[in-house]
This record gives structure tokens, sequence and C-alpha cells, in this order.
């Protein structure tokens, strides 16, 4: 399976720097941030979500038909 | 509202009142950045007005948590809430008795600290006229932020971290009064400015002042 | 002068504390609040105030004709009692502290420092500042903690002058305080159940 | 009554649940082609080199860390004005989306102009009044968290808002002032779109779609939790108050 893999990364790795050129590093940098920024705040609010809308089922399960 | 504002100095000046707090502190920011920076007189001339009017604005916070929060703690503000005042001068009257205490000693005791960090000649009298214009509204927009956070146990982290942002265009322009007098470049414009701004505070923000008091006594 | 109120309900924190609350005071008299603690006195005596909005219903009050005495009375330790007074006079538009100063027996301890009075004292002057306010409408919340039986007395005095001279007070207190004039509600019935959410 | 004055939070909760998935996928759809689209089909600019590309991120960014604060703005103010619990909560759910698309703006805008101004970080005035921007939302948020009423919540943070633009405003034109002499401004500005060639313009627009498509997808889902955790707060003081 990784063989699979070995081949074309550092090949692409290779291709990549050299389409980038000279600014490579702040291209590749300022993308590699900025996903990260963006998964994390995605995650956190799906996190979030999910979280409190279990503590809520359980809260109303608990009420019962009272609520 | 003069009769809050002589308390509050009565207050201020009696013991524990914190008078001497803000200007030892202003003190001390004076001597500790030369130990920090160095002693070279150009390096200290060229930083000296950014670090005045920083050590100013710190100054002024370190009182500005307690401005509301005695008062709320021992019942003062439901009863003044209840006075005829309107909470809006009960916001001003305390601003302006934090401005006495704090400001104006810090607008006269700045020269003396210019001399220690070899702030240029021409700089000295704009430093203090500069601080006198500027230091109302650093009490104004600190009373506001004191407003903000009355209600919140140890809400004075909080109070700079809302404070602090609010202040960056009364520090630009003050700093730059000082600085380009001390080049003596011609500073009519930032000078005009920071006394807008000033206006600007003193007229508008005790209404939200007094808006986030009264939320707070609900 | 006349405190009527209607149908009122009230909310401390976002969470609702009563509803429903109806009465009428007409000057010269007193009305006594009674209920568990939690049962909402300070709640509506806050709300009386204006210091907290009703959620529904109307108070027939200005709430620049009230006076308002809570559990913490406002006292500056760093002042001495007669800078206390003199303040809150000033801001009442008074000047003269005198008879409220010798109403509540306070002439001895005019210049000491209210930091050092005892609580009873300093509960002594948190009510003597309510002769300065010169306010016809009294709310009062529990007054007689930590009073003394001589200080209790001297405070049912005060309060009957302030009813003789067409004064009228709402006052949460448990124990009797033997005012002729004064009529007595209970909260509890009044206890708001939490609303349902939609 | 009930306690809760609600701008019908049902008719809310049906809707966006309804609207989130469709978003949600167009999101996804427009940021995916626009950046892939602007990374690898667009030349290198003859000035800039293949630092050109941070546009595709740093543009987006920076115009909805802006629009996120006004949009809290106008959200705060229909909560003074009309009491909607949902604008107040979609409020303090915008703030953490915008504090992020800031601190993206940041740091794109940090890189692409380094190879300029020779350092990782220049204190140019745009750059300079973002991070300005990023200590009021750091405020607003703290704020939010600091208090445990949250109708007393909703209105205080409402104020600081308002004061908070205000302000903003202020620093912005400031941070211009104050910078005059340190550097010579950017030789491609960083939001004006006008001096962009048409090749990159197309893909830009779809980025800066992806961005907001993103935004409102995200402050939906966020809105909708404050909402259940404002249930689930009201629910737990029930249980207490047995």
């Amino acid at each position: 399976m990784d063989k699979v893999f070995a081949i074309p990364l550092p090949g692409f790795v290779d291709w990549l720097l050299a389409y980038l050129g000279k600014y490579a590093a702040q291209v590749l940098g300022s993308y590699m941030a900025s996903l990260i920024l963006l998964v994390a705040i995605i995650w956190l609010s799906l996190w979030r979500a999910a979280r409190t809308k279990r503590a809520l089922a359980q809260a109303e399960a608990r009420a019962g038909g009272r609520v | 509202m003069i009769a809050l504002f002589l308390r509050d100095l009565r207050l201020a000046f009696r013991a524990g009142g914190g008078f001497g707090l803000a200007l030892a502190f202003f003190l001390l920011v004076a001597v500790l950045v030369p130990l920090g920076v160095g002693p070279k007189a150009a390096t200290l001339a060229l930083i000296a007005p950014g670090i005045l009017w920083v050590g100013a604005m710190l100054s002024c916070l370190l009182t500005l948590d307690r401005l509301f929060a005695t008062d709320f703690e021992d019942g003062s503000l439901d009863l003044l809430a209840t006075a005829p005042i309107p909470m809006e001068g009960v916001v001003l009257a305390k601003a302006a008795a934090h401005w006495v205490t704090t400001g104006l000693p810090l607008a006269l005791l700045a020269p003396v600290l210019g001399i220690l960090l070899q702030l240029p000649g021409p700089a000295f009298g704009w430093l203090t006229l500069s601080l006198l214009i500027g230091t109302p509204a650093l009490s104004m927009i600190g009373a506001f932020g004191a407003a903000l956070t009355v209600g919140i146990k140890r809400g004075g982290l909080l109070l700079s971290l809302l404070v602090l942002p609010l202040y960056v265009p009364t520090l630009i322009f003050g700093a730059e009064v000082v600085q380009r007098a001390g080049q003596g470049a011609p500073l009519q414009s930032p000078l005009l400015l920071l006394a807008g701004i000033t206006a600007g505070a003193l007229a508008l923000l005790p209404f939200a002042a007094a808006m986030a008091i009264r939320v707070n006594l609900r | 002068m006349e405190l009527r109120v209607n149908n009122l309900s009230c909310a401390r924190g976002g969470v609702p504390v009563l509803a429903g609350v109806s009465f009428a005071v007409a000057a010269g008299q007193a009305l006594i609040l009674r209920g568990p603690n939690g049962a909402g006195k300070t709640t509506l005596l806050r709300t009386l105030a204006g210091l907290q909005p009703a959620l529904a219903g109307e108070v027939s009050v200005g709430a620049d004709d009230v006076a308002l005495a809570t559990h913490a009375d406002g006292v500056k330790a760093a002042l001495t009692v007669a800078e206390n007074l003199g303040f809150w006079a000033a801001v009442h538009g008074q000047r003269d502290i005198a008879p409220a100063i010798s109403a509540m027996n306070l002439t001895a301890l005019q210049s000491r420092p209210a930091g050092q009075l005892s609580a009873g004292q300093r509960r002594r002057l948190g009510l003597a500042r309510l002769l300065v306010t010169g306010r016809k409408v009294w709310l009062l919340d529990e007054p007689t903690v930590s009073l003394d039986a001589a200080s209790v007395g001297l405070f049912v005095q005060v309060i009957t002058t302030h009813l003789a001279n067409g004064g009228l007070a709402v006052i949460a207190t448990h124990i009797d305080l033997g005012l002729t004039a004064a009529q007595t509600l209970d909260l509890a019935p009044f206890k708001a159940r939490l609303g349902a959410l939609p | 009554m009930s306690v809760w004055e609600y701008a019908n939070p049902k008719r809310f909760m049906d809707t966006s649940a309804r609207v989130l998935p469709w978003l949600a996928a167009l999101a996804a759809l427009c940021l995916i082609t626009g950046l892939i689209w602007g990374f690898f089909f667009t030349p290198d600019d003859f000035r800039q080199g293949s630092t050109v590309r941070i546009i595709y991120l740093h543009v987006p960014a920076a115009m909805m860390a802006i629009n996120a604060w006004v949009m809290m703005l106008v959200a705060s103010l229909i909560w003074l004005i009309r009491r909607h619990h949902v604008s107040a909560l979609a409020a303090r759910a915008a703030a953490p989306v915008g504090l992020t698309f800031t601190l993206i703006a940041l740091i794109t805008g940090a890189f692409w102009g380094q190879p300029m101004w020779g350092t990782w970080w220049a204190w140019d005035p745009r750059l300079t009044s973002f991070l300005i921007l990023f200590l009021f939302y750091l405020g607003y948020i703290a704020l939010w968290s600091a208090i445990e009423d949250s109708d007393a919540a909703a209105d205080l943070t409402s104020v600081l808002c308002m004061v908070g633009s205000v302000f903003a405003l202020l620093s912005r034109y400031a941070v211009n002032f104050w910078n005059q002499g340190l550097h010579q401004g950017a030789s491609l500005s960083l939001d004006k779109e006008e001096n962009v060639a048409d090749v990159f313009w197309v893909p830009l627009l779809v980025c800066i779609a992806g961005f907001v498509l993103l935004f409102v997808t995200l402050v939906l889902i966020r809105t909708r939790t404050e909402i259940r955790a404002r249930r689930l707060q009201h629910l737990l003081l029930r249980e207490r108050m047995q």
C-alpha cells in the first residue's frame, strides 16, 4: 500500500517546490497555517455542537415530559 | 454630582485610597526601562515619548478596576442609582475624580521622568500638555471599562483586556505630539486629533457606561 | 402620595421570582413583607426602587420619590459618620444632617470613622441616611438586622414619625415592629413557576 | 409569559436545519475549487513571483474579518432594540469565527510581505489594524464568557461591540497616521482588487464566496449550539430549583 504512495510523494514535493519557485516557503507556510486554523475552527464548532446536543438530550430525558 | 466628586477625592487621599499608587508605578516604569534598554542617551531619547505615554496609560489602569467595585460591594452604587443624580452624572463624577487623582499628577510628574529618559528639550512642555489633554480620555474610557466589569469577580484583568485596545488612538496621537515636539516638527494635527478623541470620549462614553452599570445592577 | 402596584412580576438574574403581585399602600401606611428566604422580598423592593425593570405589571410611584435601605448600608469606612451623612445629604440636595444624627442617637459617634463602628452603629448610620434623603416612599430590606432592642425602639419611633408626616414604607422584616398603621403581605403565594420554554 | 422573549428559535432552528447541509456543501465546493484553481492554474505574477497565490487566502480572510465584526455590530443593535435572543447569540457565535479569520489575515499578510519587507512581521498600517481588531475580538469573547447571567452578558457585549467599533475605526485611521515614515506602501496593496490582473480575478471571487459561505455555515452551527446551550442551562436551573 505504501509503495504506491512512496513514488509520487517525493516527486510531488520536488515538483511543488520547483513550481512555487523562490518564495515556496512563504506560500506553503501561509497555506498550511490558514488550513490548520480553518480546520481548527470547523472541528471546534462541530465538536461543541455535538457535545451540547448530547447534554441537552440527556437533560430533556431527565426532565421527562414536564418541560 | 459635585458632592460625589468631592467625596471620591476625599476617599482617594484618605489612608488606603491608592492616591500615590499610580505615581509610584509611573516612576517605576521610567526607572526600569533604561535598566532594560541600556543607558545610551540616543536610544532613550528616541523611545522616551512612547515609554512615558505607555507608562501613563498603565498607571491610569491600575486604579480603574476599583473605581466602581468598592461602591458596588458596599451598596453605595445601588443607593446612588436611586439618588436624584443621573447615572451618567455619577460616571462623569467618578471619572473626573479618577482623573484628578491619577491623570493630573501623572501629567505633572512626567517632565521629571522625561529627564530620566533623556527626553529632548523642546518636548517637555508638550509632554505635559499632551498628557493633560489625553488623560481625561484615558479616565473616561477606563470608567467605561470599569462599568462593564463591575459585577465580575476579579474583573481587573478583563478590564485591561477591554480597555487597552480602546486606548490605542489616544496613545498614537499623544506620543506623536511629543515625538514631533522633540524633532521640532509641526504638531498641530496630532494635537487636535488627540483633543478630538478626548472630547468625543467625554461626550459619548458616559451614556454607554451608565447603561452598563444599570445592566450590572439588575 | 400613594404606592399602587398591580399584577407585578419580577425576576432576578433572568430567573422569574414573583408573579401577579398587587397591593396599595396609602400615605401614612406601612406594608410588612413576610415570606421565607428567597421568596423575592429583596427582588420586589429592588423592582419598586427602579433598580430592576419589572417583567410585567405597573408600579405607580416614580423612581425619584423612593429611598432604599439595603442589607449593605452604603457606608464608607474611611469617612467619618458626619462625612458619610453629609455626602448623602448633599447628593439629595439637603444641607442639615443634625436632625438625622440625633434621631438615630449618633451624636456621640459623629467624628468617628465609620470603619470603627460596630455592626449595629453602622446600621443606625445607614438608616439615618433615609432621614436625610427627604423622600416620602421608604423601601426597607431587613432594617433591624444587627440592631439591639434599644435601637429597634429608636427605629420604630423614626418610622412612626415618618408615617405621621404623610410618608409610607414597605418593610421586609421577620420581627414584629409593632407599628399601628401597618398591613402584612405574605409573598409565598406569588412565587413564580419557571415559564415553560417554547 | 415565557421568561425568554425568543425570536421564535423554533423557526430559526427548523430553517437553519434545512439550510445547513446545502450551505456547508456549497461552501466546501467554492473553497476547494477557488483555492485549487488559484493555486495551480494561475501564472506567477511578474513582480511578486509565486507569493501572489497568497492573495486567495489573505484577501477573503481580511474581508471576512471586518464583515464578521460588522455582522456582530448589527446583531448587537438588533438585540438592544428588538430583544431577539437569537441575534444576541448569533453575535456571540460569530466572534470566534471572526477571530480565526483575523488570525488568517494576519499570518498570510505577514508571510506575503516578508520578501518585500525582509522581516516576518512588519508594522504595516493594514496589518497593524488587523492586529488591533484581533484584540477587540479577544476582549469581546472574554466579556461574554466572564458573565453568568446571559441577558446581562448580551447587553454588555452589545455595548462593548458598539463602542469597540468606533474605536476600531479611530485606530484604523490613527495607525495610518502613525506609520507614515516607517514603510513605503506595499507594492501590491492588499485589499484593492482593481490592480489585480483579471486572470487572478475570477478564482479570487470564488474564494471570497467560499469564505463568506463558510462564515455563514459556521455561525449557523454555532448559533444553534448557543441556543441549545441556553436551553440546557435553563433545564439544569430547573432541576436545581425543584
